[in-house]
């Protein structure tokens, strides 16, 4: 499946594991004639969280979906390069993008049981992405293979969920179901699209916290985008900050936090920050420092950022330059 | 699931009592006396009395409508004045007749909305999609403006008149003075004329349907197109079709998801439209002489003709009813959110 | 503060029927002081029933048992005109200020709409008390001739809050009033019910889930859980040393924006059941990992806090079965819960990682 | 932390100037053009009458005698055949004359005063009996004790009502209560009175729920001032909105009765009455006393669809249900 195009892979690149390349994606929104992504960049390994952080409106679901080149048909690509594993996704039909959303990337999106078809059952809908790819195999096994792709989620009573109706599930139990089709066949590359929001912050944090020891268990890329700094400090390895469809800082997540450089990020940092110190948010809680030598490091010395336009501030840190 | 169903069926019960009572009102409600009607001017003071005593019109308000349930449940309409037939009969054999040809007439709105609806939700918003979907806004517009009476006369001018390719429109076989008509079992001439194996007339008949079929489609198709459009681009666009089409679920089975859930929008649609048919077949029939249920029913307006005015008017809620009913039916089938009515049973 | 709480709630039971002989218990045998000049902290999630609660202390909705005593007057009590005079006193203010004010009025109408309704003033009277009222809430006399939806959140926020207090109010329930305003935004809204509080001696009952926001203005913190009160005491305490379950488990699902701490949660696991025919004992039974028998059985006995140190007031609360054995002992059962949170992933991918060769082998 | 993720049913308010107005004017020409149409429609129901050339209701003395005043004779030596009195669209008669020898144009410039007039009472009455019965029964609904019952069996009632098919209800109460323009708004009244009902009760179910009604009764409102000043102007939307259809269909309405002979009889000018002569005028190839009427008539419901479209589209998104 995976052809090396020399072009989509410059020589000299650092990242081999590098799972997806994307390079000057800019989209145009022809109603309303503006630019919903501007020149976008991003480098993703393997079992690396991107977290695409900004406000509602900065373009951050768009960024996704023309990924993964579903876009609304009011919006065209006026130019980009999308490399996924060496492949350019831009030369691919959109029959062969169907064949690859699934098995390879996959989208998880928001809405709990709004995003899930409200005539039919849960399972049938885990059953019917993967026969979608595996149209040979029988019903029974892919039943079987369904009810188990629940419990690898960490859906309590797999057998019951499996025939339950979107309307009969809770909202973290729909999300959940999200979570199962997206993984249901074992791509690489996962996009997740805020697919929190909305949750209570006790299921957030299981939803959260298995989700997440999945994705490392099974070496699982994921683009999160949040508008939560708590979600992108505590599971991202690389932070990327977005604004007006432009990305105005990229950095790993230490960096990020310990030394944001754009008046952006300052700006949303500070608010979290004096909040919490103003509060003095749960000095006595049981907060423990974590142990990040044991992290794995994503640093992308050669991010496709245009250099005209960005200053590296330190290895994998990049500014966009400002206006004023 | 039987109990859904016989909740429904229950319903049915005090439905048909308020409608047959309103039905029963109106004709109360009627001016002149029917007795007077009935015996016409040479009536004797005698007469008046005893006929009188017969409908039992001087029994109180609640034992007459006793009287015409029980009439009525029995299959007992009553006879018209004008042509002293049972109504119960003459129903029967313009009933089927209006039904066949509001069943064609849907059946053609049905195919033309579903068809150009679905095509125009999913065409490209550029090009022949944008011309497809303002001529399909344009000429819904135009079609729900012009009275269908109307546009089968401008038929009849067209492909009678004019073309002369077409048969006059003057009833469901031309040619055929009404007592020669084809006495058959189904009481539709296209159908009975079929059945003994006319061919010839069959052909006639087969023309002489296509102008008011034709009136219909052409007047009624955009309710369906429009809401077959409607609905095929929200569920398009809808969370869950992105959502699955974002896993990469195939086209075959997004298709499937499309129509499922804009089925439901659609058949109620079209069931209603049925319901309305039914009324508004009235005008179409006359414009084509079609002798069906709706030209009984001017007639009988015209002339005052009470008993049949009450008939007509239970078949037609009645009609009204069960297309109702069956629209229930299939939104049970399709929609689990009616199945599970309980709240949170996760 | 007077010794005679500005109002005492007692018993409070509100039931909904959904459906057939389905019963959703939102707000379960709750029983809440609140002082003058006070604000009580309410959080819980969603179907904790902390908004019906409010709605309730207010008679917009009915309980079925309980008492709400205001100003020492029976307000369940009231009916008819004398409930809708007593209106005046008490308010509320909602999460989106634009779904409490009716779409067709105008800011000036919005604001004097409760003044004209409780009191008889002239034009010129009525003019300088929205005046006043403007400026009480920081607002731009300009705004008063726009339409709320032509106007910021934030002051649409403040022409609620300005609505609000037209009356002179004793107390306000504040149903989530910075949920959908931004950091800075919400920080600005705070200080201005702060500001009031102090001038007016105003209480509060300020509901949300947003906890920092809660801390930022309450003296009191209760939350809710499925209808129940779990715990109720000083907000500081309460913040630091949590000694229900639920307590724990919320406080420390609150994710940190620093990516170098982390903390130990109290694992929950399961779904928040549906609040429909709930069965009887501690709701968290099925989620809560310290959970033993008995905690199933009946309703779980309500436990005196004694807090450590100068904040240590009676007036903390909590219902656990487990923790009424460790009542004498609290940092016994600090040391009981702190073994049941992790702070790593570990576990979860051992688990998964053992489902996984489970299945294949 | 963010509490909802879908957005909350909300009420807005368009607000209309004369300059947003001019700019959708230039925008949407469909728009546009109907409303020209439908001004023109509203002068000709205010001065058609006056302006016709000719008397709309009396026979065309002239179309009866040749240029020497001498009567007009068919092959049977018959002067007043139809055939004779029709005229084709000329010069003189610029929609020709119809079977009864009455001026086409005139006749169609004069029937908005009876169509214009019964749709635009008809709608009126309807909307303000359904809006209150509406408003009424929405706002019992479910409160359980007697208001709430006798508001189920009231929506019950409309609901059979509506079971009927709407021409044949029409045909009937015209035979109960006479035909004629008065007639015919009572009857029509009638009929849309459920459909506002329903539109309103519906309308009034959510409105009722929405917070702000709370927030009214939280401030002190009495429960007759929350449901007529603040519930009413906010669940009429729909229904008003659906006014303009309405007058559309009641045209639709009023022109088939005539065409079957019960609503307004000829020689009241009426397009639904005027078009029935050609039931036997299209076949013979004399198609101008019904291509005219049906024309103008078509363009009138055509506007008034147009124009509740786009009062329809402004609202949505803004409406209550967001359709």
């Amino acid at each position: 499946m995976v052809t090396e195009t020399p072009d989509a892979t410059p020589a000299g690149s650092t990242a081999s594991g590098e799972i997806l390349r994307v390079s000057d994606l800019t989209l145009h929104h022809l109603v309303e004639d503006r630019l919903v992504i501007d020149g976008a960049f991003m480098s993703v390994d393997s079992g690396e969280v991107l977290g695409v952080m900004g406000e509602s409106g900065s373009g951050k679901s768009a960024l996704l979906f023309g990924i993964i080149r579903l876009l609304l048909r009011e919006v065209e690509q006026r130019s980009g390069r999308i490399a996924y594993r060496g492949e350019d996704l831009m030369a691919k039909s959109n029959r062969q993008m169907e064949q690859l959303r699934g098995l390879e990337m996959a989208m998880i999106v928001p809405g709990g049981k709004f995003s899930l078809n409200p005539v039919e059952t849960a399972g049938s809908q885990i059953v019917d992405v993967l026969r979608s790819h595996f149209p040979d195999r029988s019903k029974k096994d892919l039943a079987d293979e369904a009810i188990e792709i629940l419990r690898i989620i960490g859906i309590p009573d797999p057998d019951i969920r499996f025939r339950a109706y979107p309307h009969e599930l809770s909202g973290g139990m729909a999300q959940r179901i999200l979570i199962a089709k997206a993984m249901a066949c074992s791509p690489q590359l996962l996009l997740g699209d805020e697919f929190t929001v909305g949750l209570d912050v006790t299921i957030q944090a299981q939803v959260m916290d298995h989700f997440h020891a999945l994705l490392r268990e099974r070496n699982t890329s994921l683009i999160l985008t949040t508008s939560d700094l708590g979600i992108a400090a505590t599971y991202c390895d690389t932070i990327a900050v977005i604004r007006r469809g432009q990305i105005v800082e990229y950095a790993p997540v230490l960096d990020f936090f310990a030394n944001p450089q754009h008046s952006y990020s300052r700006l949303l940092l500070s608010a979290a920050r004096e909040a919490r110190a103003q509060q003095k948010m749960d000095e006595a809680r049981v907060d423990v420092e974590r142990d990040t030598s044991q992290d794995r490091r994503f640093v992308h010395e050669d991010l496709p950022a245009p250099p005209d336009l960005y200053t590296l501030v330190a290895p994998g840190h990049l500014v966009r330059l400002e206006d004023e | 699931m039987r109990k859904f169903l016989l909740r429904r069926f229950a319903f049915l019960i005090p439905q048909l009592f308020v409608v047959s009572f309103l039905a029963f009102l109106l004709i109360k409600l009627l001016p002149g006396d029917p007795v007077l009607i009935i015996l016409g001017p040479l009536r004797t003071q005698e007469g008046v009395i005893r006929e009188t005593k017969r409908l039992g019109l001087d029994k109180p308000f609640f034992v007459q409508y006793g009287r015409y349930v029980e009439r009525t449940v029995q299959g007992d309409f009553g006879n018209s004045i004008v042509t002293k037939q049972p109504v119960i009969e003459e129903l029967g054999r313009r009933v089927p007749a209006t039904l066949w040809l509001i069943t064609l007439g849907l059946v053609a709105c049905v195919v033309i909305g579903i068809g150009v609806g679905y095509v125009a939700a999913l065409a490209p918003p550029t090009g022949w999609g944008t011309w497809l979907n303002k001529s399909i806004i344009g000429y819904g517009f135009l079609a729900g403006a012009l009275p269908d009476f109307w546009v089968g006369l401008i038929l009849v001018f067209i492909f009678f008149a004019t073309l002369g390719i077409l048969p006059a429109p003057i009833g469901q076989l031309p040619g055929y003075i009404p007592s020669l008509l084809p006495d058959g079992p189904t009481n539709i001439d296209l159908l009975d004329t079929l059945i003994k194996g006319d061919f010839g007339q069959a052909g006639t008949a087969f023309r002489a349907s296509i102008m008011p079929v034709v009136t219909l489609a052409i007047v009624y198709a955009p309710v369906v197109l429009k809401i077959t459009a409607v609905t095929t681009t929200e569920v398009f666009n809808s969370q869950y079709v992105t959502g699955a089409r974002a896993v990469g679920v195939r086209r075959r089975t997004i298709t499937r998801y499309i129509m499922r859930n804009a089925l439901l929008p659609i058949v109620t649609t079209s069931g209603v439209l049925y319901a309305f048919l039914l009324g508004g077949a009235v005008l179409v029939e006359t414009v084509f002489s079609w002798g069906g249920f709706g030209q009984y029913t001017v007639d009988a307006v015209n002339a005052l003709d009470f008993n049949v005015i009450q008939g007509m008017m239970l078949v037609a809620a009645v009609f009204t009813i069960v297309v109702y009913l069956l629209i229930d039916i299939i939104h049970y089938f399709v929609d689990p959110r009616i199945r599970v009515s309980t709240v949170g049973s996760s | 503060m007077t010794d005679e709480p500005l109002l005492q709630i007692r018993n409070l039971t509100k039931t909904f029927t959904v459906g057939k002989g389905q019963e959703l218990v939102a707000v379960s045998n709750v029983s809440l002081d609140l002082r003058e000049g006070e604000t009580l902290g309410l959080v819980g999630e969603s179907g904790s029933g902390k908004t019906t609660l409010g709605r309730v202390v207010l008679r917009l909705t009915e309980p079925d048992t309980g008492t709400v005593r205001f100003e020492g007057i029976d307000l369940l009590a009231l009916a008819g005109e004398p409930m809708r005079r007593m209106r005046s006193k008490m308010q509320i203010v909602y999460q989106d200020p634009m779904l409490g004010f009716n779409p067709r009025m105008r800011v000036r109408d919005i604001i004097s709409e409760p003044l004209r309704l409780h009191e008889t003033l002239s034009r010129t009277e009525l003019q300088k008390r929205v005046m006043e009222v403007l400026e009480l809430a920081d607002l731009d006399p300009r705004v008063l001739s726009e339409r709320p939806g032509a106007i910021r959140k934030a002051e649409q926020q403040q022409v609620a809050i300005a609505r609000a207090i037209a009356t002179g109010p004793r107390f306000i329930v504040l149903d989530e009033p910075t949920g959908l305003l931004d950091l800075s935004v919400s920080i600005h809204i705070i200080g201005i019910l702060r500001r009031l509080q102090e001038e007016q001696k105003i209480a509060y009952i300020f509901i949300s889930h947003d906890l920092s926001a809660v801390r930022a203005i309450s003296h009191r913190l209760a939350i809710m859980y499925l209808g129940q009160l779990v715990e109720t005491g000083p907000i500081e305490d309460v913040f630091a040393r949590p000694t229900h379950p639920y307590s724990e488990a919320l406080l420390s699902s609150v994710l940190l924006p620093d990516p170098k701490t982390t903390r130990q949660r109290l694992r929950l696991s399961g779904e928040i059941p549906s609040p429909i025919n709930l069965p009887p004992g501690c709701p968290l039974a099925p989620r809560c990992p310290l959970v033993e028998e008995r905690c199933t059985g009946g309703p779980p006995p309500l436990v005196a806090i004694r807090g450590n140190g100068e904040s240590g007031q009676p007036s903390w609360w909590s219902t656990c079965f487990p923790l009424s054995d460790n009542e004498e002992n609290l940092d016994n059962w600090y040391a009981i819960m702190q073994e049941h949170e992790s702070t790593e992933t570990e576990e979860l991918r051992a688990a998964i990682a053992a489902a996984r060769t489970e299945n294949e082998g | 932390m963010t509490t909802t993720t879908w957005p909350a049913v909300r009420v807005r308010v368009p607000r209309l100037s004369a300059s947003a107005i001019w700019a959708g004017m230039r925008r949407q020409k469909l728009l546009t053009i109907a409303l020209g149409i439908l001004a023109v429609m509203i002068f000709l129901a205010a001065v058609g009458p006056i302006i016709a050339p000719h008397d709309p209701e009396s026979v065309l003395r002239e179309t009866l005698l040749d240029e020497q005043g001498q009567p007009i004779l068919n092959s049977q030596g018959d002067p007043r055949t139809q055939l004779v009195n029709l005229r084709a669209p000329s010069g003189t008669y610029w929609f020709g004359t119809d079977e009864k020898a009455l001026d086409v144009f005139s006749r169609t410039i004069s029937a908005p005063r009876v169509d214009l007039v019964i749709a635009i009472a008809s709608t009126i009455i309807g909307l303000g009996a359904g809006s209150v019965i509406g408003l009424v029964a929405g706002y019992a609904a479910g409160r359980g004790r007697l208001v709430g019952s006798l508001a189920e069996v009231l929506t019950r009632f409309m609901d059979i009502i509506q079971a009927f098919p709407v021409f044949i209800v029409a045909l009937a109460l015209v035979a109960v209560i006479g035909s004629g323009q008065d007639k015919v708004i009572y009857v029509l009244s009638f009929l849309f009175t459920p459909i506002f009902f329903r539109y309103v009760r519906a309308e009034t179910l959510l409105v009722r729920e929405l917070t702000f009604v709370e927030a009214e009764r939280a401030v002190g409102n009495p429960t007759r001032r929350i449901m007529f000043n603040h519930i009413l102007p906010n669940s009429v939307t729909t229904a008003t909105v659906q006014g303009s259809a309405v007058m559309g269909y009641a045209i639709l309405l009023t022109a088939g009765l005539s065409f079957v002979g019960a609503g307004v009889a000829p020689p009241t000018p009426e397009w639904g009455a005027m078009i029935r002569s050609g039931v036997e005028l299209m076949q013979s190839g004399q198609w101008w006393t019904s291509v005219f009427p049906g024309i103008t008539l078509g363009l009138t419901v055509f506007s008034l669809a147009v124009i509740g479209e786009s009062i329809r589209v402004r609202w949505r998104g803004s409406g209550l249900r967001g359709y």
